[in-house]
């Protein structure tokens, strides 16, 4: 376990995130068929499967450069809400992180709470609508709690992870008021949302990846 | 699941080769997933429309003298990426800009967002308009809004008459505001669709029930009710599209569309009880279209398009249009 | 069984309200269940066409300009009564002759010949053309023979571009026949159709299986495959059809037909494979159709139809039409 | 029993066929199903409803009027190839009974022939090519070797029925060469000809109707 997060730790990230949506994309797809279009995991599946591709054929040389590859993969291969919505995190949380080499924990939450920040500022979506918000903030939040309080970065990252998933957990009562899930009004509630799901597997793939470092 | 098809993966660009070789009026981008009209535009606004795979003839089969310049063909039910509409954009800009016709949905609306600004940054006039027809989707500030839905297929028809017509692109806009803002829609369907990489239908829907207030993704609809007559099926239909807009003020277009899966020999029963449906409501039908225009890959079930229409969007529906999905004029 | 229906027995009836509200420019004989062209035809010869219904568009949705002059609606995937044929003749024979457009079913030609012999006695000059294309169906002196399947709609368009031309009844008959006898056809379905007033599917059939050979009313096919991919169906089904007529010779049109309940992205992605197919064999497409042209109900598959066309068979195909099914050039 | 089939007994045959053509729809559809289009029992059942609404609203005066009326009805109401081909049975058996008053088993039976026979004209059909033939044809021949041979008409007749009967049953293995069940070739067999059945129905409301008149 490491301190700081490095290139070698956010390809890794990266490639164990595309492993796992790909073992969870027909799970993710089966959360989006029952309140939106039965895609989602599919198209995440696509997506990071060409982030993949662009990370072997052409390896970034920095932290902000990968994220930035990442986010542009995505905007350009995925579609729909979450290809545009993930896209744009990674492009701003590499924006936040331009000019660092590592990111200890503080630059860490920056970088993740600026990604996060613009998916607010493109869906214009609160917190309780039923998106992957839901699962975003608190674990960014989480994060900073636990740096705060003076944790060790893999424990703040894990408590981000922990917060993550009670965040998607917490979106199956919600009624969506935003994305594909709104259309169904009050049958929108007791299902999971897929794109809440989605993204704690994103902190969690980072929680494994940096307690593994 | 029962599909013609390869493979899962490779339905959307098997589909575009079909095209390519069925309609040698269009070009088609195979690594844009582009189809483009070949028809002369020069000087005229450029119409650019697109979505998820899955709705077809929306979009592609669209293409063509008089309606869209180009169209983007995402995933199945998955909206296309700005580079597609970008990409689109360079290829039919002839310098009077281009129109973007956009559905209400976050993924079309944040993508199409993303390629207005890439567009402008490379010097390319671009407008949009956003089509929010469903009246089962309760309409809120606080929500995505409305689903879009057949009113595009009008809009498309109306503004490319006027594009066609050599008119600035603020009227073409202007042009597909009105008939956006004209229009309302409502669906219900009978059984699932399938999406190919799913495999399996999005629901499941017992025998004797319908859903009621579907869109064209495989999503639920508001609300589940037993399967009911055509006439109580037209009666709800009309009504609720009735209660949400006064289309007894002018003609209206009317467009049924099936949703992939239901022959026309079953809308065509549906249309007569809607005509009955709104004639007892004192609305007049200037023009119409059964068949299947705006679909939801095998779903069964079909939605109803009204646009109220002033004089200038008749002359413009009824001015020629060639593409593989709607041709009349020529 | 899920349809959009008010009841079994009233299915065809109901339909053609719907075609009368839809379609101003045709009258609806709803005692006879005629569809009858409003388009003018002084001096010239008059299609009639007709069938069992649940083939829509096929065949009131080709009457019109350049088509058929009336169409017959028998029940469904019942071919209709002598009564019927002689109102259409009686009510669009302008002095030059009719010429019947028979599909080649027992009933449909009994019932035409009956029709002919009595408008016969009322001095209608008629003509009887037959369609018998099914490559599936082995053809034979000592059976029924051939089923007429798709060339009929190309014979349709064929014969009716000619009517409109004024050629007098022995070319236009001539024109139809040369159409008839260059065309071929072949069906395969993924599921069966349901016959309303029958209310479950005529057959049953497996996830993984399909029907090769099929008709046009539910019946099975020639026999039972395991279902293979969009590529092997069309190699299946272009090497029964040019194996059974040399359509090297002259270019050809082509019509991918779904049957119903298949969605035009499955039947885009097939025309792709097909028309590959076409081409491995040195075969020329010079028109192509690709939707619902004739159906059998909700039934997901599709048929190809070819035929082999000279000059005047392009001249006359390109010719204006302007129905409710194929429409051109006005 | 009588010996002779008057126009009360024919007007009884042809309602209780009507009857029973209304019961057995849903069976003959189920052939015509297996093999066919799946219309049979219902075309049938509608046009012979329309015979007997027809009968109602204009009693015919005699044997041949009301064969003719059967005819016609049939041929304007139920299309198809059963509806052309019962059609001319009828007209044809009401021209074969022209003048008659009762119908001996003698008239009986060259009027059913007669209508046999235009079937074949018709239908250019053989025996044995798994049509409405393999139980018409039996039926006539059983009944002319029943008068023959000195049969009383009731006997005659259900002599008649039963052969009729035996005749649709050995349309099960036949692979039809006429009609739509044509088009299947050797998937044909196994399977009773829908057409046989009606016929042997019209048969045994004959059979029925003449031995309890
Ligand atoms: N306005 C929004 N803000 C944040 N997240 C959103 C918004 N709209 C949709 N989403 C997220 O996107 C997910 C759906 O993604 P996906 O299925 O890939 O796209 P689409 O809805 O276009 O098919 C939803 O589950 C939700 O979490
Ligand atoms: N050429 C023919 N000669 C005699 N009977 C025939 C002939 N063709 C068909 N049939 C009979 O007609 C029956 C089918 O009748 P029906 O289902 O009402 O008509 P269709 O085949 O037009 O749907 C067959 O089962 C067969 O007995
Ligand atoms: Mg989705
Ligand atoms: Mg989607
Ligand atoms: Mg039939
Ligand atoms: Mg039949």
């Amino acid at each position: 376990m490491t301190d700081a997060v490095t290139l070698a730790t956010v390809d890794a990230w990266l490639r164990r995130f595309a492993a796992e949506t790909a073992e969870q994309a027909a799970w993710l797809t089966e959360l989006d068929s029952a309140i939106g279009d039965a895609d989602h995991g599919t198209n995440l599946a696509r997506g990071m499967a060409a982030v993949v591709e662009k990370l072997d054929a052409a390896p970034p040389a920095d932290i902000p450069a990968l994220l930035k590859a990442v986010g542009m993969t995505l905007i350009s291969k995925v579609g729909g809400a979450s290809g545009s919505l993930y896209g744009s995190f990674f492009l701003e949380a590499g924006k936040a992180a331009a000019g660092a080499d590592d990111l200890d924990g503080r630059a860490l939450e920056a970088a993740l709470r600026a990604g996060v920040g613009s998916i607010v500022a493109r869906g214009k979506a609160e917190p309780g609508d039923k998106t992957m918000l839901d699962a975003l903030l608190p674990a960014v939040d989480a994060l900073q709690a636990a740096l705060t309080s003076g944790s060790a970065l893999g424990d703040a990252v894990s408590a981000a992870s922990d917060a993550a998933a009670a965040g998607r957990d917490a979106t199956e009562p919600l009624v969506a008021r935003k994305g594909r899930a709104s259309y169904l009004g009050e049958r929108s509630a007791g299902h999971l949302d897929p794109g809440a799901a989605s993204s704690a597997i994103l902190v969690k793939t980072l929680a494994d990846t940096v307690t593994a470092a | 699941m029962k599909k013609l098809i390869n493979t899962p993966a490779t339905v959307l660009s098997d589909a575009l080769r079909g095209i390519a070789a069925a309609h040698p009026d269009v070009t088609v981008d195979f690594d844009n997933r582009l189809i483009i009209s070949k028809a002369s535009r020069e000087g005229q606004v450029a119409l650019v429309s697109g979505g998820g795979s899955g709705h077809e003839p929306m979009h592609g089969g669209f293409v063509g003298h008089g309606m869209l310049a180009a169209a983007c063909a995402g995933e199945i039910f998955t909206s296309p990426t700005p580079d597609q509409m970008l990409a689109a954009a360079t290829a039919v800009d002839s310098g009077a800009g281009v129109l973007f016709i956009v559905k209400n949905y976050t993924g079309d609306v944040l993508n199409f967002e993303m390629a207005a600004e890439l567009a402008g940054e490379e010097g390319i006039q671009v407008e949009t308009v956003l089509v929010a027809d469903d009246v089962s989707v309760e309409d809120s500030t606080w929500t995505a809004g409305r689903r879009g839905v057949g009113t595009t297929v009008i809009v498309e028809k109306v503004a490319g008459a006027a594009a066609a017509e050599g008119r600035p692109l603020a009227d073409v806009k202007a042009i597909a505001a009105k008939v956006s803002a004209n229009g309302r829609s409502m669906g219900i369907a009978l059984t699932s669709c399938t999406v190919p990489a799913n495999g399996k239908p999005s629901f499941d829907l017992p025998e004797d029930e319908m859903e009621v207030g579907v869109g064209i993704h495989g999503e639920p609809g508001r609300r589940r009710e037993k399967l009911a007559s055509a006439h109580d099926i037209a009666e709800e239909i009309v009504g609720a599209i009735a209660a949400d807009f006064d289309f007894t003020g002018a003609p209206v277009i009317a467009l049924l569309s099936g949703l992939g899966g239901t022959p026309l020999i079953e809308l065509y029963g549906m249309y007569g009880e809607i005509s009955q449906a709104l004639e007892s409501r004192g609305i007049t039908v200037a023009r119409t279209l059964v068949g299947d225009y705006i679909t939801s890959l095998d779903m069964a079930g079909c939605s109803l398009t009204l646009v109220s229409a002033d004089d200038e969007i008749l002359r413009l529906w009824d001015a020629p249009v060639e593409t593989a999905g709607l041709r009349w004029g020529r």
